[in-house]
């Protein structure tokens, strides 16, 4: 169906002249990356607002498709970055586009930082369970045992839960989903950009290529299938044991809190800062 | 606070200075000996309406700044050695992605943590050669305190002309010196501002470079779309793989440095002409340099003193220029000896070139390059 | 006119605040100065020093070489200063906390109560002023106004007078010594 | 065969009308397997053709899930 | 009371020499130590069998005043050295002592992904809320709008919750105190030397230098009377809500799971490995 | 695996040359063009009963293989230019406390995130100096996949004889070459053993050296207790703010890799002898330089070759020895020009020198090379 | 004796893995060989190549000058030799999914239908194999037994079968176009 | 003065004996707090002095609490 064009057509967020897109057959990316842009369409924003910080994987690329403002950086650091556009020029919207491996494996302090300063921006982390763009490695999200180009006998690490760590670090908006449901990663992504303080998406993807291949799912359908039958929504998941969780994959929104944002409580500090200069 | 009088510390001064600059944020990580930046800024951006962060890292505390100078700010952020390894990796981001700012390296003694409260000047090549790939870089390093105002300005006015950062490389014994230092006001200074591009273009190309190889930064969330590229880019700021448009890219960033020379580097000399000897040093060797030369002076010694306030580039023609009559040159450092290699480059091989280097943590004295300057003559 | 002071005691008893205090007032006097200070785990009790270097003219090389005074506020500081060159320089220590008899000092040290006497007009804690006043009655070009000045930009009430009435006391003492140069 | 750029290949239904760039598909065939229609089918080289495209029901479903931009799915009533 | 000496005494493990250590006066520093040494002498460890790690730090100092095998490193990188001591020398106790600075503010991804990997290390956290070897600037444990001095006009950030963080994360053992609960110290410490898997012991230390002095507790006594009021044990905590509990410090055994360690899981990798080998 | 014959990767050749020299530690942080290093190791290390670590980044990395050769283990871990610029501050470490770790940096084109899959040697001069503080440093660089397997052993070896960390560099167009490699066994190479202190001291000093100047490291958990310190420290472990130790100890590190250059540089000469002109390279620019010679035979220029195995100490002397009866020098790098200011430093004024560079990303060929000569010639 | 070979194509399609094995076997055969690889966004369907070089003699540089042979897999990789200096040097392009029509290609350029021959013979995924026998055609010193050994550790059970037979086929077709020469 | 290293300050009491290492003491005044009899008084320049000795119960709160190993609290039955 095309889309109802209220504002700004999502198709005016995207360089067409880019596609086809440098991602593999079956990558979830693709859709995520369009949910955004039904996202941006709906959220009245206008391309010259916008700024997206990505960071290096194949979600990292996401800019090469994209006609906003956009900053390509280091790996891990889109946060930090973000955290300094956003400051120096609140009138922007500042998101930061990351890999699992990029925004809580390398990324993990600013992940964790951020979330407590409660920072205005909105990290949409593209979580494809391994590292895409350098050929498959394991990440802090691999689950337990899986197979990748660095644990042909297992990954001997159990994954981190990035929605509940920076729940727990203070984060105000936090939600997952996956590229199956993809009806919500359009939804979350609205709901990130609309709030005030450091808010989280994260999307499980489908990475057929390495994730997939390396665990019997070489293809982007069977992925899928895989992420419909393992996802779970967090208000079922509250009346399960940890043990009928295990392996699972939690999706809904973890937090949303209203108030405080770095930004809101720095302009307190500016006022006390002013008044101590005229005492002076 | 116009053209008034303080009695400050070097570190307080820089702060001061970045103010003037027109500065409004900082982001940093405190460590000895360059906390009193940190500590000054967070109280004195606020007041301005900046903004002060204390980052996680330092690692965060470059990205930061980079992120704030993209967003349209002046930025700085304030390190010693242990940070400054660590923020390498985003100097290199600032290099490539051509982000005006501001870094200060307080230096101490190393190598590790070394003597984390003592002064050195052992991160001068790391200052040239600290991140990877193939690159130039601008340093400036301050003497005195009224330097830490005064150059701190100048570093900001060449960041913000040539969109690049700016290495500001202090030392402990210049950043916990309290000296009186003219605190200049904005009217009393040169400000330079980045280049903005002309309305009105069809398209704007964040990369495309004017004469002087510098592009104009668009202002973010105005007219134009920017785009900002860690990687080999286009003109128009995409990731490109092709070897000429990689080649260019590089030839550019390191070109509008080395070609612009002339207007970054900035040097001081005292008694050069007629002297007989030369003492080339920067930072806080300087001050050693200039009592020896005066010391030497009553032992009826011609002795000149170059100070280098840019040190990279390295002005190594007008090094060879001004030393190429001279019976003999010695390089003070607090170091084992680094920018003495650029200057045995730069002169010719006839020139005894002689070393005067401290290492302990101990500031340099006018003595030790007195006997330098013995041994220079013995040759 | 050049001036090489040292302040010198151990972390929290203020000898780095003695020597800006006294470098503030000598630039508020139109003259230069510049003070250093050597940091070690001073906040934690160890030695600290500080070098303030005064004069008419452009000061080159920012720490003492040939001091023309020296203020020992502890006995670690001491042990630093046994051994000082300069022939005309004067050492004066704290001796109600420093028992001297035990080194050789020859006539340029000189013991004063300083501790004791700061006590005594009320706070031992400005020892270090009473030293500011001391140094400063060496330097004939700084003004009384001016040091005055300084206190009154880092202090408030109560503790600001009590530390102008025990600045002029170490003036007072240090013209004392003086008398001997 | 290489596909040429920006070509579109269009296949009018009933109700409704599947506009495909080839030259964007990878034939990862997610359209395939998730549309509830069966609408799609993979020629010799994998990539999805509309063979049932009178089946269509314009859900949308392949439009929303293409990870490539190749697939739109248009209304016969709109142009 | 003079110790009971089963094993080692405590003061085999102290470098007697090196006092009066450099500590302020009122410092916790030095309880959290004896208290170690106390720890050590229960566990039955002989000096030559424990690894301590320090970082940069005030804390970061306790190495000097140790008679164990010691490395004294960069700041926040204790926890992957460590790591790097454990797994190639198994039969070691390896113990980092770090800062919150060093532990959760620059370390703070090596102590996420060490808890995730459940690394069997034991880290012990001195918390005096700020950076007291540099001066006494706010950490990222600083409580929300205190005075340090980078805070002259009140932090802006909230506090991170490291146990709370930690256990989210996946550390098996973790536990809060503060000094002035003062035997509960030695106990937490000694349960976690006898954990297998990742061991944490966070303690709220007073520092009265600085934190103190920004803060209007300029000596000990007080600090540790402040400590008393602000602790809440983990089992009250539970039926407080959110504001009840805002500025308290919650105190307790926050986790204590059992198996799975980092190096148990390695095990069965080198298992799979050489089988491979074999098929090869 | 005796010394049967691979068809591999000068990556996986890494890999094996390592296990061979007794390593049973990696830790690292995937990156292009290095990553195969990783997968190898993680395939290989578990079988001999050694351990993978892939840690959260690279500076977690560089600190696990710190920890486990302080734990007893020789340890390695590879990376590319962005994560060795991340692993600057802790390479110090290594440095500074005197740990013994190869570091491997398949170099790739930069700065910044550059050209991900494509080969440089642009990290050179970082590789000297990218850390604060004084000190030196050993780096190799292999130039054939046999030597990726040859001198990762010599590597392991003089990081193991001299306590410190050395860096291999490497780069992607020797990473991704794959060639017949000699998988030589344990008992066809030299392999050498940290040096232990003797049984029954009374007190076993840490960092007490020995004549040459490098301390005996005692096995931990063993019979004496271990200190290291990344601080300036006394030979027992213990943090010292003397000047005289500062110094000592800086000093003591500089020159237990100064003094034992002879022993620490290697290198191949092809055709110098009675060769009127002389290509110094180093790593994957070394066979384009060897087959420029080879076309320049042809031409009937007599053009000998030097390449530096060793390539951090520089051999000056000996670069100085072998150039100063040449008619001209040229260095061929797959970089702006690095090491020729070395070479510059070292040779003679009379001599020209000339540089033959490729910095886009592509190998450096042999006519860019005999373009250099014919620049030489025309001197 | 020194062949310079180009194997390309598309990200997917093997030639890195055909490149390799025919270096494998090279070396078996006792010869000399390196082989370089071209990395881009490969595993993205980019253009792929890689250079073998196989020679009795020691390898200096390790990249393709003078390319003997080169064989294309799919037109972007055709684009990228459509001007190959070396007048001896021969192209075999695989004419079942390149339409040279409208390229001027001259006589050193041959088109063979290889994904249609290795998907007659059972799987088009082979049409690398059926590359590397067309090289392996050319070079006289590389033995079919070695050729079955490498693809022996390469491969098991039925694509092993499939791949000697395609092996086979590919060296006929080679030396079919080798007469040519 | 200063107080010479090494130097114990041993104050016995009726059932317990005090043993000070003043050398070591900073004078943080935390046993004279948090002493539950209050033996502890401070001096002249903060340094702790047990003036109330006889008092002491030996729950060795002082020894536990003194951050500086200067405080040792033994039972006088014991050596
Ligand atoms: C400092 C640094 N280390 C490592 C790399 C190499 N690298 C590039 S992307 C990446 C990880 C990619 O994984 P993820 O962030 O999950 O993104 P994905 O590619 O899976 O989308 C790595 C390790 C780098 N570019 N920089
Ligand atoms: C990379 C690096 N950054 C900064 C510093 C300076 N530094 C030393 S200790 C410290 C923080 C100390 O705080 P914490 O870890 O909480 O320990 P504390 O001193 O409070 O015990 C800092 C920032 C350093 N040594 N290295
Ligand atoms: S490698 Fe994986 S994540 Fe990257 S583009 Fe391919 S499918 Fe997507
Ligand atoms: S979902 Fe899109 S890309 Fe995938 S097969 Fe269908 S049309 Fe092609
Ligand atoms: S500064 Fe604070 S933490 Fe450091 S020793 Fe002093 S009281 Fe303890
Ligand atoms: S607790 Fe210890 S350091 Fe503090 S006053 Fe008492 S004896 Fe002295």
């Amino acid at each position: 169906m095309s889309r109802r064009s209220k504002e700004v057509s999502w198709k005016a967020f995207l360089r067409e002249e880019s596609l086809p897109h440098q991602w593999c057959a079956g990558c979830g990316y693709g859709v995520i990356l369009k949910s955004m842009l039904y996202a941006f369409e709906k959220s009245g924003l206008a391309p010259k607002d916008v700024v997206v910080v990505t960071g290096i994987g194949c979600w990292g690329k996401a800019d090469d498709y994209l006609y906003t403002n956009t900053v390509h950086v280091t790996h891990g650091r889109a946060l930090p970055i973000a955290t300094g556009i956003k400051v120096a020029n609140p009138s922007l919207k500042v998101l930061a586009l990351m890999g699992d491996g990029d925004s809580a494996t390398i990324g993990g302090n600013h992940l964790i930082h951020s979330s407590r300063r409660n920072i205005d921006v909105t990290a949409i982390i593209a979580n494809n369970l391994n590292y895409g763009m350098t050929g498959g490695q394991y990440s802090c999200t691999t689950p337990l045992d899986s197979r990748t180009s660095t644990s042909w006998y297992g990954d001997p690490e159990p994954a981190l839960d990035i929605c509940r760590l920076t729940e727990t670090a203070g984060a105000s908006f936090v939600a997952r989903t996956t590229v199956y449901h993809v009806g919500t990663i359009e939804r979350y992504i609205l709901m990130a950009l609309s709030h005030e303080g450091f808010s989280l998406v994260e999307v499980i993807s489908p990475c057929p290529t390495y994730f997939g291949r390396y665990n019997k799912m070489p293809k982007a359908p069977i992925m899928l299938n895989w992420l419909k039958d393992k996802a779970i929504s967090i208000e079922r998941a509250k009346n399960l044991s940890e043990e009928e969780l295990s392996g699972a994959i939690v999706t809904g929104v973890f937090a949303d809190k209203k108030g405080h944002s770095f930004l809101s409580r720095y302009n307190e500090i500016q006022a006390r800062a002013k008044k101590d200069l005229e005492g002076e | 606070m116009t053209g008034k009088i303080g009695f400050i510390l070097g570190n307080e001064a820089i702060v001061e200075g970045a103010l003037v600059s027109g500065a409004t944020f900082f982001a940093g990580y405190p460590i000895t000996p360059s906390s009193e930046i940190a500590e000054r800024a967070s109280r004195r951006l606020p007041q301005v309406g900046g903004y002060y962060l204390q980052m996680e890292d330092e690692i965060a505390s470059i990205a930061a700044i980079i992120g704030a100078s993209i967003g349209g700010a002046k930025a700085f952020t304030a390190t010693s050695g242990p940070g400054f390894s660590l923020m390498q990796e985003n100097i290199g981001l600032a290099v490539m992605a051509e982000v005006p700012c501001v870094i200060i390296n307080v230096q101490r003694s190393g190598p590790s943590t070394g003597l984390a409260t003592k002064p050195a000047q052992a991160d001068i090549m790391q200052a040239r050669w600290g991140r990877h790939g193939d690159h130039s870089i601008i340093a400036i390093s301050p003497s005195t305190v009224q330097e830490c105002f005064d150059l701190i300005i100048f570093a900001f006015n060449v960041a913000e002309t040539y969109r690049c950062p700016v290495l500001f490389m202090a030392d402990a014994t210049v950043g916990h010196l309290r000296e009186g230092c003219v605190l200049r006001s904005k009217d009393e200074v040169e400000i330079i501002n980045r280049k903005r591009p002309p309305e009105g273009l069809d398209e704007y190309y964040p990369y495309k470079a004017d004469e002087d190889l510098v592009p104009p930064m668009a202002t973010l969330g105005g007219h134009y779309l920017s785009r900002f590229h860690s990687s080999s880019h286009n003109e128009k700021g995409l990731p490109t793989s092709s070897p000429e448009e990689a080649k260019d890219l590089i030839k550019r960033l390191y070109d509008k440095i080395e070609k612009n020379k002339d207007k970054i580097v900035k040097y001081k000399t005292f008694d050069v002409d007629g002297s007989d000897y030369l003492l080339i040093a920067f930072g806080g060797a300087v001050r050693a340099a200039r009592q020896a030369a005066l010391d030497a002076k009553k032992r009826g010694l011609k002795v000149g003193v170059l100070q280098l306030q840019t040190v990279w580039p390295f002005p190594a023609e007008y090094v060879c220029e001004l030393a190429k009559d001279k019976k003999g040159v010695v390089v003070p450092e607090m170091n084992m000896g680094q920018i003495i290699g650029e200057v045995r480059k730069a002169v010719p091989d006839a020139i005894p070139v002689v070393g005067a280097n401290r290492y302990d943590g101990e500031p340099l004295a006018p003595y030790e390059i007195m006997k330098a300057l013995d041994e220079v003559l013995s040759l | 006119m050049k001036y090489e002071i040292i302040f010198s005691g151990i972390g929290g008893q203020g000898v780095i605040l003695a020597g800006s205090l006294l470098g503030e007032a000598a630039v508020s006097c139109g003259l230069r100065a510049a003070q250093t200070q050597a940091y070690g785990v001073s906040a934690r009790g160890g030695f600290t020093k500080t070098d303030v270097i005064i004069s008419d003219d452009e000061i080159l090389y920012p720490y003492a070489l040939t001091p023309d005074l020296i203020i020992v506020l502890a006995e670690p500081a001491l042990l630093h200063y046994l051994n000082v060159s300069n022939d005309n320089c004067k050492v004066i220590y704290d001796s109600s906390i420093i028992d001297a008899s035990k080194y050789d000092l020859d006539k340029r040290y000189f013991g004063l109560p300083i501790v004791e006497i700061a006590k005594e007009l009320g706070s031992a804690r400005s020892a270090n002023i009473l030293s500011l006043g001391i140094a400063a009655s060496f330097i004939v070009d700084i003004s009384l106004e001016q040091l005055d000045n300084v206190l009154e930009k880092r202090f408030r009430g109560k503790i600001l007078g009590k530390n102008i009435e025990i600045l002029r006391k170490g003036i007072e003492l240090g013209k004392s010594v003086a008398l001997t140069r | 065969m290489a596909i040429p750029e920006g070509e579109i290949m269009v296949v009018e239904g009933k109700k409704f009308r599947i506009e495909m760039r080839r030259d964007r598909c990878k034939g990862c065939e997610i359209c395939v397997e998730f549309c509830p229609k069966k609408v799609f089918e993979a020629d010799e080289l994998g990539r999805p053709v509309p063979v049932r495209v009178d089946d269509c029901i314009g859900c949308g479903a392949c439009e929303l899930r293409c990870p490539d931009f190749a697939i739109e799915v248009k209304s016969k009533g709109v142009s």
